[in-house]
């Protein structure tokens, strides 16, 4: 038995060449390559076509300004108006969806039966799956009126109706996101909590929440950066009046809303108008830039070895 | 030790006032926790019940052989199903093999270096890019760099780019959860790398990413604003019938409908909205069904 | 009054009945060893002693079970209370993925104790019980995840030990470690049986001989003999418990 | 042989067999052989209601031709037509000069069709009853940049003093440019201040207006024909008394000056081309009928006649 | 010619030496135990022998492994064929979630054999030489992970036999498994040794006593000893070896 191959050649060489090993790893790079040319492509477009832009807007007045009015005579490129429409719209979704998806997935991890939460779970992410543009009519035939009877004076289109829509919307990225990341913290942990006499409130936030913290995080800027740059509900639900206002129970104007504006409305190629898009849509892409590295430190910081 | 009390009989320790506070609290928060989950399920049931109420009526199997019309009566979806169904047959199988492709190379084979950290890095933060911006991207190199108009593969193109990095996460998040004893077994038989990838780790993985490849399905079956941008806003009413045609989808054909001043075709925007729902629901619940039977294989 | 009186205990999950009909008395200040094969039951048994099957949605539990004379199944217990004074070490250790320091306060701080002072003397007194202030009283700020396994399970003992519990359930508290270690926590645990009353269930013959004074043997849920272990092992009633003895041996 | 067509489709009013019975005989008639190809128009979203109509009657015909409208804006729209990538645009204003010498410098040549009316009309809630009608200037003193116009009160002074809440197509819609360059001398110039609420969707002005006293608001005829119930419309007075907008007060050129015409434009070289040929044709002889079908005003007859004779 | 002779074979994790200057010869067709406490090595120079390390990616091996006379830490070695000459038992059953059948056939497929008669062959030579084949014949089509751990095991053994090796490297492998399930696979290892040599490393002194035929004894990467079984257990010539046997044995 022993001595079966020893007789002639080598038994351990193989005479079969296999240059499919050598042929993947170079494969399976390259389609690894291709999210690194998305992204350069995505900074090429919009620095291209943003220098032509800059060319005749002033880039600090453009960060600086007060006043969006491009195509309103007389024209004025101040973003600021729509940076602060979006993060108006974002912040009020993230005050819904962050606590309410938090308190679920605490729900659907810690308190739920399993047969529960395997119900419940791909239930609300149904509500990720809806189409932006359902959640945009939802809101202004549905949350807007109602809003309009608990607080009178209530526009039509107001920031306040869009950041609930945007809300209900992310709330299950939150929820399924954290989920999975309390859902990781090894049962062991939580026996040792148990075994001391915590009671399940106190196992969830005091063991488990902060040993799951890098995922939840992680669920908070996915959902954050979602709100940031969600198009269709801003743009039926929150106006097309880019304002600073106090009020987020007026009309406003997004990053994103405004990008569709243009690119459906009348504007001629070409124009300083149209170029504006470019701008905006690099502005926009640089804030999800940085807020990725910020979470991604963030949330290394706070990764638990257990 | 003899005076272990356990039950609250006569007179309640500190220690026992102690445990009823805590215990209150622990009552009050699960009753918030589940307040705050229904809130979820309530806002999807009002959401329904809104459109159930709006385009029931006019649900009729019309709407699925009609092309699109100026008259709310004879107006369908035939384009837009068939439109959206060729996108995604275009979209899948690409974005599929680039998805996992990079999944694999990240998870199997990348070296952990400047380079491939890079990479992951660079997979996160696109899969938080506005999809937006990715219509910028498919109007700048799709439909005007590579002067593939406003077609069908220009649509499937933007749209690959847009789930791909959703598909790379989730397959790299499958390939993650095979334990590392199944490709010990695999190599200690004499497999290659890529045996034990291609017979091990990808049958183990595959209902892990044919999940995350159906969740992004239904986000791109219902993805807006990037074809907006890149000028799929169209009155398309005849099928395409090469990867160059224009084509129009199901939540275009919808936003089409809602801007129209009759109030018919309103509601047949909400009918349209169901049948949205309906693929999307459908769609979702395969992707639970998969991960099911994945968790019982793990 | 024995620390634990069970009669009759029946745990089952579902319709599957895991423990059959148990009765046994388990005596204070003493180490009681349940042994038998996998899934005959021991850690069901162990489980329910402080209740920690109570999460487990369909587990049914007929029969009497008293710790100090009360019965634990009773709709007026604080199953909190109930833990404390029943503290439980697991297979695996299982720290928080705190500091040394904040592991051992978890407990006391759950159970109302907020004064520094009297934390760091409960850090203090229970770390020297677990024998491990020696090796860690430098380190009392470092991650509990970077000690090494049996320094862990040490941990997890003092941690139990630090709400100051009557009884100490201990299941496979060793199978996870080294030889030396466990070598380590034998002795600990022997020492801790002069304060405490120590249930611990263990694969390991040889441990349950040299360090149990008293030692059931189950077999499908039953509790098929109960005896000091001296007894047990040299000369068993049943033959069933001799056969098992003996296979393991060798 | 097109007046014919259109006579009959006039004749049977919206009967779509009718229609059809019509327009076999134009084809058998004019192209016996079957015609095919692909049309691509891209353009105005307010044009774009009629090409969709006309397309759809069109297509019922000439099933192998393959006519696509897009929805890019009278703007984008013209970029696309002027570089040659579209057969037709539709407009709601002429083409722009910029826009014109881009098409010479791509050698595009064209020609302008009008097709429809439209009439924009200026609108309050239903329970406005103050409002008997606006003049031009008062509008003007509305609209204009930096209004000082806050109150209803401020127009006229027995007008109730209660804040009016204006709504206004976006200032990205053919529907805005129009007003503005009308009502206040020059596109664009509009007042932008937090009175003002902006929306490119139409339907969503109705909403507003139908929702709240005191709004004021302008945008299509075919948006408020669609809500007369909801909606008072403003008899506007240009100089000869107050004139409600109407099929026949727009038809006639009576209500102005804010009726505007709706054209499309064609690519004159792709005119060669049969099918292009055939659906032009088709548009003009039947622009009338399906222009009012979907809430527009049509042309006087000769109109279409002389755009027909264009084409020759 | 011994089936594996490693000569001043030292092992690093990065500066680190995990294995210290081991010499030593397999003989063939017999049972090899590795036995001392925990992180001395055993797994690290197991899994050199059949290059199981190679993945790992700072490992550095110097010194000479020879088997069946080749050096396999030689440019011109094919891993695979190495690994299908050398197999391996893991301490985790870990079997494929596929069927009873396609687990066993797993190997001689990557092997290149597709033939069904074949194949069909192989899985039942294999599954009889593993000790399975009763209690599995008529259940081939089933999904492995639905037996128990110890046939578990012994399937992973039976994959093991399927492509045929000479030499069978077992880590640990009844340590997850319960005393009945231990017992039976020892006994499979003990029919095994006629056919194959076998190499195993094993936390439980008496495991190495009861099957191994020479038992080497690590301790921080060193081969303290290594003897006849009988001899290294009855009478050890170095003073470690006794204290490491005798602490255990308690
Ligand atoms: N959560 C559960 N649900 C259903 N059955 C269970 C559950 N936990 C254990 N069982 C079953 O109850 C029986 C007893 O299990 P238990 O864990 O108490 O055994 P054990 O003696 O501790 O075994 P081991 O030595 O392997 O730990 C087994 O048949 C097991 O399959
Ligand atoms: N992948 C690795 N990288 C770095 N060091 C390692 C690695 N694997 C093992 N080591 C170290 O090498 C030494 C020997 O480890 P090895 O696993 O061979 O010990 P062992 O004798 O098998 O222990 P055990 O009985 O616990 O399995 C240990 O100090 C261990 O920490
Ligand atoms: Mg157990
Ligand atoms: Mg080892
Ligand atoms: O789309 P419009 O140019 O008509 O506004």
């Amino acid at each position: 038995m022993m001595n079966k191959e020893l007789s002639g050649e080598h038994p351990f060489r193989s005479n079969k060449p296999r240059s499919i090993e050598y042929a993947m790893p170079v494969l399976l790079f390259l389609c690894a390559l291709v999210s690194i040319f998305t992204t350069i492509g995505i900074v090429y477009t919009l620095v291209t076509e943003s220098v032509a832009f800059f060319k005749e807007v002033n880039v600090f007045k453009f960060l600086s300004g007060t006043t969006w009015a491009p195509l309103i005579q007389p024209v004025s490129f101040g973003v600021i108006p729509l940076l602060f429409g979006t993060l108006l719209v974002t912040l009020i979704a993230c005050c819904i969806a962050l606590p309410v998806g938090l308190a679920t997935a605490i729900y659907l991890s810690e308190y739920a039966s399993p047969k529960v939460a395997k119900i419940v779970k791909p239930v609300l992410e149904v509500l990720a799956g809806v189409p932006t543009i359902v959640y945009g009519y939802f809101a202004l035939s549905f949350i807007t009126p109602v809003l309009q009877t608990l607080l009178p004076g209530t526009s039509l289109f107001n920031a306040l109706s869009a950041g609930i829509a945007v809300g209900i919307m992310i709330i299950p990225m939150v929820s399924s996101l954290s989920e999975d990341a309390m859902k990781a913290v090894p049962k062991s942990l939580r026996h040792g909590a148990y075994a001391l006499g915590a009671t399940r409130f106190e196992v969830a936030i005091q063991v488990v929440l902060p040993a799951a913290l890098s995922g939840i995080i992680s669920s908070f800027v996915l959902a954050f950066s979602r709100a940031i740059g969600e198009t269709m509900i801003v743009t039926v639900a929150a106006g097309a009046t880019p304002q600073l206002t106090a009020s987020p129970l007026e009309s406003i104007q997004t990053m994103t809303a405004y990008i569709v504006q243009v690119s459906l409305g009348d504007t001629p190629h070409g124009s300083l108008a149209y170029g504006s898009i470019f701008a905006v849509g690099l502005t926009l892409f640089v804030i999800t830039l940085l807020l990725n590295i910020v979470a991604a430190a963030v949330s290394k910081r706070f990764r638990e070895v257990y | 030790m003899a005076g272990m009390a356990l039950q609250p009989g006569g007179q309640p320790s500190k220690a026992h006032q102690q445990v009823r506070g805590r215990k209150k609290r622990d009552q009050w928060t699960k009753i918030l926790f589940l307040g705050a989950t229904s809130i979820g399920i309530l806002a999807l049931m009002v959401l329904i019940i809104d459109i159930l109420i709006d385009g029931l009526a006019t649900l009729r199997p019309e709407l699925l052989t009609n092309y699109p019309s100026r008259r709310a009566s004879g107006s369908g979806l035939k384009s837009a199903l068939i439109g959206t169904f060729y996108m995604v047959c275009i979209m899948a199988p690409i974005s599929f093999l680039i998805g996992v492709g990079a999944a694999i190379f990240m998870e199997e084979y990348a070296k952990k270096n400047k380079l491939t950290r890079l990479i992951q890095l660079n997979i996160s933060t696109l899969a938080g890019v506005p999809s937006i911006v990715y219509g910028i991207l498919g109007l700048a190199i799709f439909v005007r760099g590579m002067n593939l108009e406003r077609s069908l593969l220009s649509g499937a193109l933007t749209m690959t780019l847009l789930v791909l990095p959703v598909i790379i996460v989730s397959a790299q998040e499958a390939i993650k959860a095979v334990p590392s004893s199944r490709r010990d077994a695999s190599l200690a038989l004499g497999a290659t790398k890529w045996q034990t990838v291609q017979r091990s780790v990808l049958p183990s993985a595959f209902p892990g990413i044919l999940t995350g490849i159906i969740l992004a399905i239904s986000r791109a079956i219902g993805e807006t604003a990037p074809l907006v941008m890149i000028g799929a806003l169209t009155y398309v009413a005849f099928l395409p019938n090469s990867l160059l045609d224009q084509f129009t989808v199901l939540p275009i054909q919808i936003y089409n409908w809602i801007s129209k001043p009759q109030t018919e075709f309103h509601d047949l925007a909400a009918s349209g909205i169901i049948i949205l729902l309906i693929m999307l629901l459908s769609l979702n619940m395969l992707a639970v069904v998969l991960r099911n039977r994945f968790q019982k294989n793990l | 009054m024995s620390a634990i009186e069970m009669k009759d205990l029946i745990v089952s999950y579902g319709q599957q009945p895991a423990v059959k009909s148990v009765t046994m008395d388990v005596p204070k200040q003493s180490i009681t060893a349940f042994i038998g094969p996998s899934g005959c039951g021991k850690s069901t048994l162990l489980r329910t002693i402080n209740r920690m099957n109570d999460s487990i949605a369909d587990v049914n539990i007929t029969g009497s079970i008293r710790i100090m004379g009360h019965e634990i199944y009773d709709d007026q217990i604080s199953v909190e209370m109930l833990r404390k004074r029943v503290g439980m070490v697991f297979q695996q250790p299982n720290p928080f993925p705190k500091s040394i320091y904040d592991n051992i306060a978890y407990g006391p701080r759950l159970h109302g104790i907020t004064k520094k002072a009297e934390l760091d003397q409960i850090v203090e007194s229970s770390l020297k019980s677990a024998v491990l202030w020696d090796e860690v009283k430098d380190l009392l700020k470092k991650p509990a995840l970077q000690l090494s396994g049996g320094q862990q399970q040490r941990l997890c003992i003092a941690r139990a030990l630090a709400v100051n519990p009557d009884i100490l359930l201990m299941d496979e508290s060793t199978a996870a470690l080294d030889p030396l270690s466990t070598l380590k926590i034998e002795e600990l645990v022997k020492t801790l049986r002069h304060t405490y009353t120590i249930v611990m269930v263990t694969h390991n013959l040889h441990q349950a001989a040299r360090v149990s004074d008293q030692c059931g043997f189950f077999l499908n849920g039953e509790l098929v003999e109960y005896d000091q272990t001296e007894k047990l092992f040299r000369n068993p009633e049943d033959e069933r418990t001799e056969r098992y003895i003996e296979g393991r041996f060798g | 042989e097109g007046t014919e067509s259109t006579e009959s489709t006039g004749g049977t009013n919206t009967n779509t067999e009718s229609t059809g019975t019509a327009n076999t005989e134009t084809t058998k008639v004019e192209e016996p052989a079957k015609l095919s190809g692909t049309i691509e128009i891209d353009g105005s979203s307010t044009v774009y209601p009629i090409t969709e109509a006309v397309a759809e009657e069109f297509g019922k015909e000439n099933g192998d031709v393959r006519v696509t409208v897009g929805v890019s804006g009278t703007g984008g729209g013209f970029k696309r037509f002027a570089n040659g990538e579209t057969a037709m645009n539709n407009a709601s204003r002429p083409i722009k000069d910029e826009e014109a010498e881009t098409a010479k410098a791509q050698g595009v040549e064209y020609v302008e069709l009008e097709v429809a009316y439209d009439g924009l009309s200026v609108l309050v809630n239903p329970q406005n009853d103050w409002v008997d009608h606006l003049t031009v200037e008062e509008l003007h003193s509305i609209f204009k940049p930096g209004s000082k116009v806050t109150k209803w009160s401020d127009v006229r002074s027995e007008w109730p003093a209660e804040e009016i809440k204006i709504f206004s197509p976006g200032a990205d819609s053919g529907t805005f440019d129009y007003f503005t360059e009308t009502i206040n001398e020059e596109a664009q110039q509009s007042r932008n201040d937090a009175q003002v609420t902006f929306s490119e969707d139409d339907n969503t002005l109705v909403q507003g207006i139908a929702g709240e006293k005191y709004a004021l608001g302008y945008f299509g005829f075919a948006y408020y024909e669609e809500n007369k119930d909801k909606l008072k419309v403003v008899p506007i007075d240009g100089g000869s008394g107050p004139i409600e907008p109407t099929h026949e007060t727009i038809n006639d050129g009576s209500y102005a000056p804010l009726s505007r015409p709706l054209f499309v434009y064609v690519n004159k070289e792709m005119l060669e081309k049969p099918e292009l040929k055939a659906f032009i044709e088709y548009y003009l002889n039947n622009a009338a009928e399906l222009s009012e079908e979907v809430g527009y005003i049509r042309l006087p007859e000769e109109m279409y006649q002389e755009n027909l004779a264009k084409l020759k």
